[in-house]
């Protein structure tokens, strides 16, 4: 599996409310219904000279009791023609998912050292029920 | 246009639309946790949790989230995140900022250029990458945009531009 | 026209909820009303040898009893600078507009041989109700 | 402080619903809640000769009369390894965001020169209270 984002839920711009809760790396889901998910992630490179991506991948999961198996609800991927020096690539990713009271939804990333985590406008996960 | 309900409030007070009232600022450093129940008496402020700032006196509820240095990206801390100011971030020595945009808000630290074989004209700086000579020191010779040592030169390897430089000392080379 | 994208909506996460419905090709606005409408595309190629698009385009359109011709609502098209092997791109459009009962909004986009349809979280169609 | 965009509310698509305003340049806030904002400005190049940008930034700003300075909510910023010739790039920008009767939204962008205004289908700029 991909690596999974950790995030802050409580400083700055960051809250959850109407009991949609935060916990080990997840938004836990209090009530079911239709959400709308959403979640950008800068990536940012070159980390260690010589470390050239070839691209950079987003994907919002949702993880249930009811299966053993994330489920992969989002994608963003995109190749990188970046050359070499300092470069940026936000991906957005947004749409309406049925989920069920208990569903853990997570953001993994194709690589944890690429990703943006310095400002929190630049990089955030949220969800809102319709 | 200020909002048609609000009564522009005296100099160091805010509207609190929640009280309908003015109600004196929060100092930097702090945010506002409860307001004021009239003009007269204090609003009620606390201090930005750690991690968090305010730079101005305001009538927030919340305080701002410190940003981070980008450490990963060759970043380093000037200075620290604190009650009442941002983290200020720079780049690790042998690093020089390339700037993304003009006010120089986003950037990137590259690695400043080793000069080998070449006198330093400008030593590498936080604002710019090191300033090499454009000829040779003595004892390295030309080869495309790169400063060989003599020393490393061989019989067959040392062109012309080689033997003007290292001409009596490649004799004398290792092979 | 641009080629009009063709959307599964039976199976797996197929979007539609709250009863918009598919009928060919095309999202059926059921009441009138302020919609948040959106739609992912994700493009890949190249798809044969020497087939190098330099842009992709995806746009939102609506098509209503009351106007002969389609309105483009939101475009999202970008250049390729991918140097000719295999390249990918996602371009993700969101926005509210009022829509009628019985408009229809469909997507359509630049090259449909680009399209990554392979899965339905990479490449993504929907609307609520605000 | 980056130039900020200014918008056309009255013709056409501008997307000012729920009794939300615009009034120099910014989106201005009816009642305290939380909001899904969203922006997505077309980039695009070269405007003159030789004018190679090296990235293109987007950012949704809120001004608020109970704080002196503008607070960044969203950011989007990218690289470009375009070559030169004609370019063009979309940053799409969306998320939920607690908000007070009276605050501001703006748009500001790193160069109002590559902004892409001739469709409001490709540049737009809204907001709906959840």
């Amino acid at each position: 599996h991909l690596p999974i984002l950790q995030w802050e839920d409580k400083r700055g711009l960051a809250f959850t409310k109407n009991n949609l809760s935060y916990s080990s790396n997840a938004l836990v889901i209090p009530v079911s219904g239709d959400y709308y998910v959403y979640a950008q992630v800068t990536f940012r490179g070159p980390v260690e000279s010589g470390h050239k991506p070839s691209s950079v991948t987003e994907i919002i999961t949702k993880v249930a009791d009811s299966y053993p198996e994330p489920t992969q609800l989002l994608t963003g991927t995109k190749t990188l023609s970046e050359n070499g020096n300092g470069w940026f690539q936000p991906i957005y990713l947004g749409a309406v998912v049925s989920l069920e009271v208990g569903d853990k939804l997570m953001v993994n990333v194709s690589d944890i050292r690429l990703v943006d985590y310095t400002k929190e406008h630049k990089t955030f996960f949220g969800a809102f029920l319709l | 246009r200020r909002h048609a309900t609000r009564r522009p409030c005296p100099a160091g007070m805010n509207w609190i639309e929640t009280v309908r009232q003015c109600c004196p600022q929060c100092p930097a450093g702090t945010f506002l946790s409860k307001p004021c129940t009239s003009p007269e008496n204090g609003s009620e402020c606390l201090a930005c949790p750690a991690g968090t700032f305010r730079t101005q006196p305001n009538t927030l509820s919340k305080c701002q989230a410190c940003y981070e240095c980008d450490r990963q990206a060759f970043q380093s801390v000037l200075s620290n995140c604190s009650a009442t100011s941002n983290i200020a971030c720079g780049c690790e020595p042998g690093h020089f900022r390339v700037c993304l945009d003009k006010h120089c808000s986003e950037f990137s630290c590259q690695k400043c250029q080793p000069c080998t074989g070449r006198l330093i004209q400008q030593p590498c700086s936080e604002a710019q990458d090191t300033i090499c000579d454009s000829s040779c020191k003595p004892d390295f010779y030309s080869e495309g945009d790169e400063c060989r040592p003599c020393h490393t030169s061989t019989q067959d390897t040392c062109g012309k531009e080689c033997q003007q430089v290292c001409g009596s000392s490649s004799d004398q080379g290792s092979g």
